[in-house]
């Protein structure tokens, strides 16, 4: 007590003795009245007697029936014994997922948690007020203040509502192990709960220990590894196009043959054993897994409110003087209001405005790239790299807005519902790929431009050096008998001068290119302010341009060279007495005249020996023209680096494992019992197994998949026997579709873009419906593949095929977040 | 006794033919009595590793590099470390290869020889003397055969051929034919035709003169299988009769030649080809006729015509190899390997059929009673038997000679496996053959030391047997008890093996 | 021992047997089932030793020590191999699979083992004098060739105007051309009578049929089984009826069927008797048309022909053509299988690769001439040589013995004299000298190889026996 | 090749859940074992430090950095320091840089494989196989019970022999899990573990 106050009273009691002086003197005369006739002692009797009564009775009787109460709570389940129980289920397998943030103190507490099967239950938060927690659930005074409906994370979770598992470390003892309230002892020497459950030899307990992800830091746990690519591309891309789809086709029919063989497999299985419920529990309990974080926080925040009463109403006075304390607030709140209510809609209508205007630029400019002469043919952006890349970013441009409107869908509900992490992953990664791209590329670019001179001089210096002289000098060295071949000399003449004419001309022209070549360099260094892929890809146009001179030498040298072949087997036919018979396409025996045969003889000797002439002029540009595939490939896997590259996941591989889950992993832990805090609970324990839950990181390997798939594709297009094949007959080698090239980067991105009005429409919803995000994205998706783009579509073209395909391809999309 | 067997041979299913259905039905039935079968071949096409087919019949497709028609490349040694492994965990007591082609035939006695095996090697094919082809693979089989226990043929003239291509002791060499399974080749059921009162023979029999007769011919059309023949006499048989059809199954090399027959005269609606039919099928194409040709140029045994004649058809047959034993003669015509005989057979044939001499409706019962695997396996058994001593030498061998050939050293010392005896045999195979395949034999059984180092006997684990079936003999031994384990694999892995 | 005449009775394989009756007489070629296993057999005959003791390979000749024991061994096994198969006489063995037999699988009934067995079976023992006949074909082929390489010496070395050798062979083949041509009229003749024959027997029924067509069809046979030297003209094989054909010739029934598809699949030899001219005419008028287009092919081409090669050096050259001659005398189809009217053997028959690397062989040689008229002279003269001529040589084999006599002769002194001239280097004396010296070496060497042949033939020792494929014989197609 | 001698090692806390451990390194149970361990680690972590030293220093003798970086003075002065500046400079870059990385991939890489089976009822079976390194995590592959199909044991050709394995046919996949790929353990072993999981994996029937 303050000194003053303690003055204060001390001052006031002696004035008021002064003041009523007399009537202390009656008291006093009172008093010693009392004391003769002993009215003290007496009294003191009575309160001994009393206060004797009180120890002897009603103190036990208060301590057995606070007992009791604890033992034999009032639950709805309480009617069956575990006994029996155990009985109607066989030996029963009790298990008890534990969170590894659960308190290990050894005060008491009540378990919260889903109980999925009366033998399998999953702990979510241990609430230390013993009281009434059970009908705080139940009436739901638990849930109040949460920040959405609660109904949709308990939906999410299996439909099953919380309720009391059980009691941690009660004050009582129990006798008998009861599944429907569990009892667990804890102690801070192991994280691991003991489930208290004596003398029944038919329970067996797993007790394993999750840790909690923390959904704010977007942490989640999955059985399967998240997929960074979007999973709508089912369909192969490249089909029909010659070699590659010879690829395709042989990865078909190999899966085909293990498809089958599968089958065999399941009808070879003997035992088929009917799943348990448990067993199919396993996704829910990792969805509930997820979900216990943000439940557990809730709960520990609303345990303090049970009991007390609801705040009763505020006086007057109190309201003025919150008032007068809040008018800053009120200011506050009004300019607010003021604010959402004028400015923000302006901005955002502006904003969507811009959007809406960007996207329908891009559609144009798509549709333009798009655009064939004829269907089937190939579009603009299948013959130049730069289109290609105009492409993408186009589509990533029009795909970020719906992508973060999903995000923002994931604001609005609870962060446990972790459908849109991928989601929300691929939009960084595409941002910060965007962002990389942009910062190299003003590198590159500015280095370009610094030096446009000195880079023009180079790359005029290279081609010169390499596509015009070199090719002349290798052409005058093939026409006078390279290498010892003794070729016919008047073919070779003949040959070498009508390409050396040829390549004499196409130096003419690159002479009159020389001069803008610089104006050309510039042009790229300033374009790679849009990204280093552009440049990159401008070049690698560049390339093929300034190379159609090699281009067109092996085509006319494939074509010599083939047809000499042909006609050289078909006199070799001709020889074996035999002829192709092009209607059953084989070889019949038939018999020549003489006169055939003689001048079949005089005409092979003549090819023959002016094959390895030809062979030679083809061999040369056919070397060349694959030194030119091969530049332009590696260029492509360049772009493909830089534009698909999982740079996000990666940084959030080494940062936060936890957020790029790639399945569960459990650890056996052996925990002694002597860990466990007494020794009737040690005797009285069922065979108990502790395991821990993890999860396992997304390996790398995973990340970079596409990068591999990228990597086989290209050696299985240009190593197949089928290309060298066509080299060695001189036939025609397509270079590598970019389809097959690309497909890689779009798997980034949904085959079906949205449309503007799908667009407008969800821009400017006002609340959006929380909900799964790409459910909606898919929804959207399918609702707008039906009136889309059909005429853009041609028949065997890969973008045609998504097209048709898409409102199928939606539907996968769903499969594959579900 | 039961004896632990492992056929080795370079053709088995999946691959369709007489040698692969041989070794299927022989292995079948010896399990049935009571023996452990295993069978070791190399692999085929999406079909590599360990398979059960029914009947608990255990596959070992060795991954090996298969050089030509399903024969694999002639390696002498690279075989044996797979192969002492098998045998070793499988605890084989006789090898029986198959095939003077297949080289994993060959090698697999070389080594089981090596390892101090019985071995018993079955010829399926004749050779001639003349070409050099022809030659080499005898050298190759005398090889071989100078150190088997013995040799089992499919037919007297097989066994002549035999004997003289390895210089065998006659004696050492048992004739053993093929079978069919009777009942995969029966005739139209026999209750839908109306049989005539007077004698019981089916109605269909009696043809009248307007009726289409059909003549099936199943063949590879290959040069050997007589195809020229077959190109050259059909058009002269439509000609001659012309109530008469063809169905000619199968495919070759020659399928183009015989298709261009067709073609110039033309008979397309007359002659239909199937090409190429599983074997399943071939009953099913067999029934649709009433004669089947058979214009090979050299056969050891024929499957196909008693295949034939079980189904009720009447036989015309070219005159060679075994083809003549093969069949009772009424139920069989027989032709020179010429154009003209063979015509003029076909059409005796075709006058028979229509007067209705003959009775094909027993050929099926007869044929049954004349050729049955379970016999086929008896007899099998019974040259086990001779080959490990159970038989004594008196009664397989039938005449007790000196010491030149006893039951225990068996004769002219075959059974001994003292590498110095083997050496001797191999010896004698000629000059400079003779030398090399001495030193072939000293490099296994170098080889052979190595491995027992290298990878010892004990590390090797024995299998679970299946279950054995009751022998059929007094002499049962102890079958050793399934386990569940046994039974889930081979349940898992069942697997018809007919499939293509 | 069974004597051998006693197998046509009792052998299911029907083999001819006169071709080696004259071998079965000296030896009964009657084996006891252990001379397959006792490599060592004592040799029974003088000419042809036991037929394993070679047949089993050279392991046979083993010392006179282990000859004596096999030799004992043998008598004892046949002893009590006697003496067993009398002990159990349960009904005869019988060589059937389809009776269940009380015999052990492992039985061999020593009368029937290995009775259908028959060692060089189609043995002919060859008359020096055919064989020196026969031998005259190489001697052509070989003389022509040594013609052709002189001929191009000498226009290569100027000496020679190419246009004099043209003109010469030129009106060679043209004459050659009209001898043809009769022959050809006489075999037409010859032909339809036979395939009038054949259409009246085969109308009769089938068993007359077969033997009325072999009588009628010897020489189609012949020329069925394509390939076979001494096939023509050899009395002894034409009278042996069918099957026959000499041991030596691996291309019998080659599997590529060349007999068989010789027999329907060529073009119909005369035009469609719808047109006015006969079918002969047609004929003749095709021939001179292919005669004139490669005539005027090889004008347009001899300048590219003569620069085809010229980078090559001449030492390649030589090199390659000397392989080229050598390819096309080793691999000349000398068995003038197709005799008389098989236009499609002699149209088959270029058609191979002699001819081809003879005609490279000239293409290549010709870039080394100086001129466009030397190229085109030497092309046309080796077609003429190599494509033309041989089929010439074969139809006068056929036709008249004398005149292949005669011709032989003449190459062989154009020959002799070829070389002598161009050894020399152009003196007739050399020439004369050549002429004889070649002729009498040729005649020499006949001799020598004959004898030679013959000799060695005592060394041929061939089994035969049920189980080697049968030869199919096929009739000529009779559309 | 044989199978390398390997141990069978059980946990089973309850009936419910087993782990199998096969393993081709000794069980650490007796003293000299553990202290053997312990030293090997030990010393693989001094050699290790001792070669990144050296690579220390023959970067700072190649490119010697300015003052305040590159290896401290008492430690170039300490006798460590001496031997290594002296192998340093004795020893060529080309021959040192490969010398290095392999001794130093020898101390990382751990002597033994180790692969295990984790049985767990109600939940699916676990399978785990040690990385040949010690940087490296050991990798698992997790099959809940309601995609395990079935669980047999089979023979395949490996090299020059026959083995047996213990397979786990996932429902869904073109391929089976195979379990202990590395080390295929004996048949006895295989079919204790085959018995053990799937006593372990299903309800027993009543």
């Amino acid at each position: 007590m303050h000194p003053f106050s303690i003055l204060t009273v001390g001052i006031f009691v002696a004035g008021y003795t002064t003041a009523r002086w007399d009537l202390v003197t009656r008291l006093y005369e009172l008093a010693i009245f009392a004391w003769d006739h002993d009215v003290f002692t007496r009294a003191v009797k009575g309160f001994a007697g009393v206060s004797i009564i009180f120890l002897a009775i009603v103190y036990p009787v208060s301590r057995i029936a606070s007992r009791e109460i604890v033992l034999h709570p009032r639950t709805g389940a309480g009617g069956i014994s575990a006994r029996e129980q155990l009985k109607r289920r066989g030996n029963g397998l009790m298990r008890i997922f534990w969170p590894s943030d659960a308190p290990s103190s050894p005060n008491p507490g009540v378990l919260v948690g889903w109980r999925n099967s009366d033998l399998d239950v999953l702990v979510v938060a241990i609430l230390q007020d013993t009281r009434s927690v059970e009908n705080a659930i139940r009436v739901g005074n638990l849930f109040r203040s949460s920040p959405y409906p609660i109904h949709r994370i308990l939906e999410r979770c299996g439909k099953s509502s919380l309720q009391v598992l059980g009691s941690v470390n009660p004050v009582v003892a129990p006798t008998t192990f009861n599944p429907a309230s569990i009892t667990c002892y804890t102690s801070p020497r192991s994280r691991f709960p003991h489930l208290f459950c004596p003398d029944t030899k038919e329970v067996m307990v797993q007790v394993i220990l999750f840790d909690r992800p923390h959904p704010t830091r977007m942490q989640y746990i999955s059985l399967a590894p998240i997929s960074l690519a979007l999973g709508d591309k089912a369909d192969k891309s490249g089909k029909g196009f010659p070699p590659l789809d010879g690829v395709e086709a042989a990865e078909e029919r190999e899966w085909e043959r293990k498809q089958a063989l599968v089958e065999k497999l399941k009808q070879h299985t003997v035992v088929r054993h009917s799943r348990a419920q448990k067993e199919l529990l396993l996704p829910v309990i990792v969805d509930q897994i997820n979900c216990s974080y943000e439940l557990n926080a809730l709960l520990q925040s609303n345990i303090g409110l049970i009991g007390t009463r609801s705040r009763r109403a505020l006086s007057v006075g109190e309201h003025i003087v919150e008032s007068a304390s809040n008018l800053w607030d009120l200011i506050l709140a009004w300019l607010w209001y003021i604010a959402t209510e004028y400015i923000w809609p302006l901005q955002s209508r502006l904003f969507v405005f811009a959007l809406i205007a960007h996207r329908a630029a891009g559609e144009v400019l798509l549709r333009i790239l798009d655009w064939r002469l004829f269907p089937g043919h190939a579009a603009l952006k299948d013959v130049s790299a730069t289109a290609q890349q105009v492409d993408i970013r186009l589509q990533q441009f029009c795909y970020w807005p719906i992508q973060y409107l999903t995000l923002r869908k994931r604001k609005q509900t609870w962060q446990s519902i972790t459908n849109s992490h991928p989601e929300y992953i691929r939009f960084y990664n595409s941002l910060w790929l965007v962002a990389n791209d942009v910062i190299i590329g003003i590198a590159l670019g500015s280095y370009i431009i610094e030096n446009a001179t000195f880079v023009a001089a180079q790359v005029d210096k290279i081609l010169t050096a390499y596509t015009i002289q070199g090719l002349q000098a290798t052409i005058i060295w093939l026409m006078d008998w390279p290498a010892g071949l003794k070729l016919n000399t008047e073919l070779a003449t003949f040959l070498g001068d009508l390409f050396l004419w040829v390549i004499d001309y196409w130096a003419g022209c690159m002479a009159m290119l020389r001069p803008y070549l610089p104006g050309i360099i510039h042009f790229i260094g300033f374009s790679s302010f849009a990204g280093a892929t552009m440049p990159i890809s401008l070049f690698s146009d560049l390339v093929s341009l300034l190379t159609l001179h090699i281009y067109s030498f092996y085509v006319a040298a494939a074509r010599i060279y083939n047809w000499q072949l042909t006609i050289i087997i078909s006199l070799f036919h001709l020889f074996r007495g035999k002829k192709r018979n092009v209607l059953r396409n084989r070889i019949d025996s038939c018999d020549y005249d003489l006169d055939q045969l003689l001048l079949g003889t005089i005409l092979f000797t003549l090819l023959f020996f002016l094959l390895p002439t030809v062979f030679v002029f083809y061999a040369c540009f056919a070397v060349a023209r694959m030194v030119v595939i091969g530049i332009k490939a590696g260029l492509d896997t360049a772009l493909a680096c830089l534009n698909h590259f999982p740079l996000f996941a990666l940084m959030l591989r080494f940062k936060d494992s936890r957020r790029l889950p790639g399945g569960i992993m459990f650890e056996l832990r052996d925990v002694g019992n002597e860990k466990f805090p007494t020794v009737e609970q040690r005797e009285g324990s069922a065979p108990t197994s502790f395991i821990h839950l993890k999860s396992v990181p997304l390996p790398l390997r995973a990340m970079l998949n596409e990068y591999f798939q990228l990597g086989n594709r290209i050696s299985k297009h240009y190593v197949s026997p089928g290309v060298i094949l066509c080299l060695i007959t001189g036939r025609f080698v397509p270079p590598i579709h970019r389809k097959n090239l690309y497909s890689l980067q779009y798997s980034m991105l949904p085959k079906q873009r949205v449309g503007i009005y799908e667009l407008w429409a969800r821009v400017t919803e006002k609340d959006a419906k929380v909900g799964d995000g790409a459910y909606d994205l898919g929804l959207v998706n399918g609702g707008f593949g039906g009136n889309g783009y059909v005429g853009g579509g041609s028949g065997n073209d890969g973008y045609g095929h998504r097209r048709k395909g898409s409102g199928n391809g939606v539907g996968r999309v769903r499969v594959g977040r579900g | 006794m039961t004896y632990n067997i492992a056929m080795v041979c370079d053709f088995f299913f999946p691959q369709p033919g007489g040698v692969e259905s041989h070794i299927y039905q022989l292995s079948t039935k010896l399990i049935d009595r009571g023996h452990k079968v295993i069978v070791i071949t190399h692999a085929y096409e999406g079909r590599t590793g360990v398979r059960y087919l029914t009947n608990g019949l255990k596959v070992y497709h060795v991954p090996f590099f298969v050089l030509y028609r399903e024969t694999t490349f002639p390696t002498v040694f690279s075989f044996f470390p797979i192969f002492r492994n098998i045998i070793i965990r499988e605890s084989v007591e006789i090898v029986h290869g198959h095939a003077s082609l297949s080289s994993f035939c060959h090698e697999a006695i070389l080594h089981a020889r090596t390892m101090g095996l019985r071995t018993v090697f079955t010829d399926h094919s004749l050779f001639g003397f003349a070409d050099a082809a022809s030659i080499l693979t005898n050298k190759l089989l005398k090889f071989t055969l100078s150190d088997v226990d013995h040799v089992i043929c499919v037919s007297h003239t097989c066994k002549e051929n035999t004997v003289l291509r390895a210089s065998l002791d006659p004696l050492m060499v048992s004739v053993i034919p093929n079978a069919v399974v009777a009942e995969n080749f029966r005739p139209l059921a026999h209750q839908e035709h109306v049989t005539s009162p007077v004698d019981g023979r089916p109605l269909h029999h009696s043809l009248r003169p307007h009726d289409t007769i059909t003549i099936v011919v199943i063949s590879r059309l290959f040069y050997n299988k007589g195809t020229d023949l077959l190109i050259a006499a059909i058009p002269r048989i439509c000609a001659a009769h012309p109530y008469v059809r063809f169905i000619i199954a199968g495919s070759g090399p020659k399928a183009i030649d015989v298709e261009q027959m067709l073609e110039r005269n033309v008979l397309q609606d007359r002659v239909d080809m199937l090409g190429p039919v599983r074997h399943e099928e071939v009953r099913d194409v067999m029934v649709r006729g009433h004669i089947y040709l058979h214009p090979s140029l050299t056969e050891a045994f024929g499957t196909v015509i008693v295949e034939a004649a079980s189904c009720g058809l009447y036989v015309v047959c070219t005159r060679v190899g075994g083809i003549p034993e093969v069949l009772p003669p009424h139920m069989t015509t027989f032709a020179k390997p010429e154009e003209d005989d063979l015509v003029a057979a076909t059409s005796k044939a075709i006058a028979a059929l229509r007067q209705g001499r003959l009775e094909t409706g027993r050929f099926h019962e007869q044929v049954r009673t004349m050729y049955s695997w379970t016999d086929v396996a008896e007899r099998t058994e019974r040259v086990y038997d001779g080959i490990s001593g159970v038989l004594s030498e008196e009664e397989f061998y039938g005449s007790s000679t000196g010491e030149g050939w006893s039951a225990a050293r068996g004769r002219a010392g075959v059974q001994s496996f003292a590498l110095i005896d083997r050496l001797k045999r191999y010896y004698g195979c000629g000059i400079w053959a003779g030398k090399l395949f001495c030193l072939c034999v000293v490099i296994d059984y170098l080889i052979f030391v190595f491995l027992e180092l290298w990878a010892p006997r004990d590390r090797i684990d024995a299998v679970r047997d299946w279950p054995r079936k009751p022998p059929l003999r007094e002499s049962s031994s102890a079958t050793n008890a399934a386990i569940g384990l046994g039974r889930k694999r081979s349940a898992r892995y069942r697997d018809q093996g007919w499939e293509g | 021992m069974t004597p051998y005449e006693g197998l046509p009775a009792k052998s299911p394989a029907k083999f001819p047997v006169s071709g080696s009756r004259k071998a079965q007489i000296l030896d009964p070629s009657r084996l006891a089932p252990e001379d397959a296993f006792y490599a060592q057999s004592p040799p029974r005959g003088r000419r042809a030793p036991s037929p394993l003791g070679l047949g089993l390979g050279v392991g046979g000749n083993g010392t006179p020590k282990a000859k004596g024991r096999a030799g004992e061994a043998r008598r004892k096994r046949t002893k009590d191999r006697g003496r067993s198969s009398s002990r159990r006489r349960k009904g005869a063995w019988k060589k059937l699979l389809w009776v269940k037999q009380s015999y052990p699988d492992n039985y061999t009934d020593e009368y029937t083992f290995l009775d259908h067995l028959q060692r060089n079976p189609r043995l002919q023992p060859y008359e020096f004098w055919r064989l020196v006949a026969d031998s005259t074909v190489i001697v052509q082929h070989v003389c022509s060739v040594i013609i052709f390489v002189c001929c191009f010496t000498g226009i290569f070395q100027e000496r020679v105007s190419p246009v004099t050798v043209v003109g010469w062979s030129s009106s060679g083949t043209v004459l050659g051309w009209i001898l043809w041509d009769f022959w050809v009229g006489q075999e037409e003749r010859a032909q339809k009578m036979v395939e009038e024959a054949e259409a009246s027997s085969i109308e009769g029924e089938d068993g007359s049929s077969a033997s009325s067509a072999t009588s009628a069809s010897v020489p189609m046979r012949e020329k069925d089984a394509v390939g076979i030297p001494y096939a023509n003209g050899n009395a002894a094989a034409s009278s042996g009826g069918p099957g026959i054909s000499p041991g030596i010739s691996l291309a019998v029934g080659h599997p590529t069927g060349a007999p068989t598809f010789a027999s329907y699949s060529h073009l119909p030899p005369y035009g469609d008797q719808t047109s006015s001219l006969s079918p002969r005419t047609q004929q003749r008028i095709a021939t001179i048309k292919s005669a004139i287009l490669i005539y005027c092919a090889l004008l347009g081409l001899s300048p590219i022909l003569k620069s085809l090669t010229k980078s090559t050096t001449s030492d390649s050259i030589w090199a390659i053509s000397a392989w080229l001659m050598g390819i096309n005398v080793a691999f000349f189809d000398y068995g003038g299988g197709g005799g008389a009217n098989s236009d499609v053997t002699r149209y088959r028959f270029p058609a191979s690769l002699s001819t081809n690397a003879a005609l490279m062989a000239s293409t290549v040689l010709a870039s080394r001439l100086s001129s466009t008229t030397h190229v085109f002279s030497l092309t046309l003269f080796s077609i003429e040589v190599f494509g033309l001529f041989p089929v010439f040589r074969r139809h006068l084999r056929h036709v008249s013995w004398r005149a292949n006599t005669v011709l032989s002769f003449l190459l062989v002194v154009a020959a002799g004299g070829a070389i002598g001239v161009t050894v020399s280097g152009g003196r007739w004396t050399a020439a004369i000298v050549g002429s004889v010296l070649g002729s009498m070496l040729i005649v020499l060497a006949m001799g020598i190889c004959s004898w030679w042949l013959i000799g060695l033939q005592k060394y041929k020792n061939e089994i035969h026996g049920p189980w080697d494929p049968a030869r199919p014989i096929i009739r000529r197609r009779w559309d | 090749m044989p199978p390398p001698p390997s141990a069978l090692r059980i946990t089973r806390p309850t009936p419910t859940t087993i782990s199998f451990t096969v393993s081709t390194r000794a069980p650490l149970e007796t003293i000299s074992a553990r202290v053997l361990h312990y030293l090997s680690l030990a010393l693989r972590v001094v050699i290790a430090s001792a070669i990144l030293f050296l690579l220390w220093t023959k970067w700072e003798l190649l490119y010697p950095s300015v003052e305040g970086g590159g290896v401290p003075k008492w430690l170039v002065s300490s006798w460590p320091g001496k031997i290594a500046t002296l192998m340093a400079k004795g020893v060529m870059t080309r021959y040192l840089v490969p010398l290095a990385g392999g001794v130093l991939w020898l101390c990382a890489r751990r002597g033994y494989t180790e692969e295990s089976l984790l049985v767990l009822r109600g939940l699916g079976i676990q399978t785990t196989s040690s990385s040949s390194t010690y940087l490296s995590t050991n990798s698992t592959r997790f099959i809940p019970t309601t995609s395990i199909q079935d669980i047999f044991i089979h023979e395949a050709f490996k090299m020059f022999e026959v083995r047996f394995y213990l397979a786990i046919v996932v429902e869904g996949e073109q391929d089976v899990v195979v379990v202990f790929p590395s080390l295929l353990p004996s048949l006895t072993i295989l079919e204790e573990v085959w018995r053990g999981a799937r006593s372990c994996l299903y309800e027993p029937k009543t």
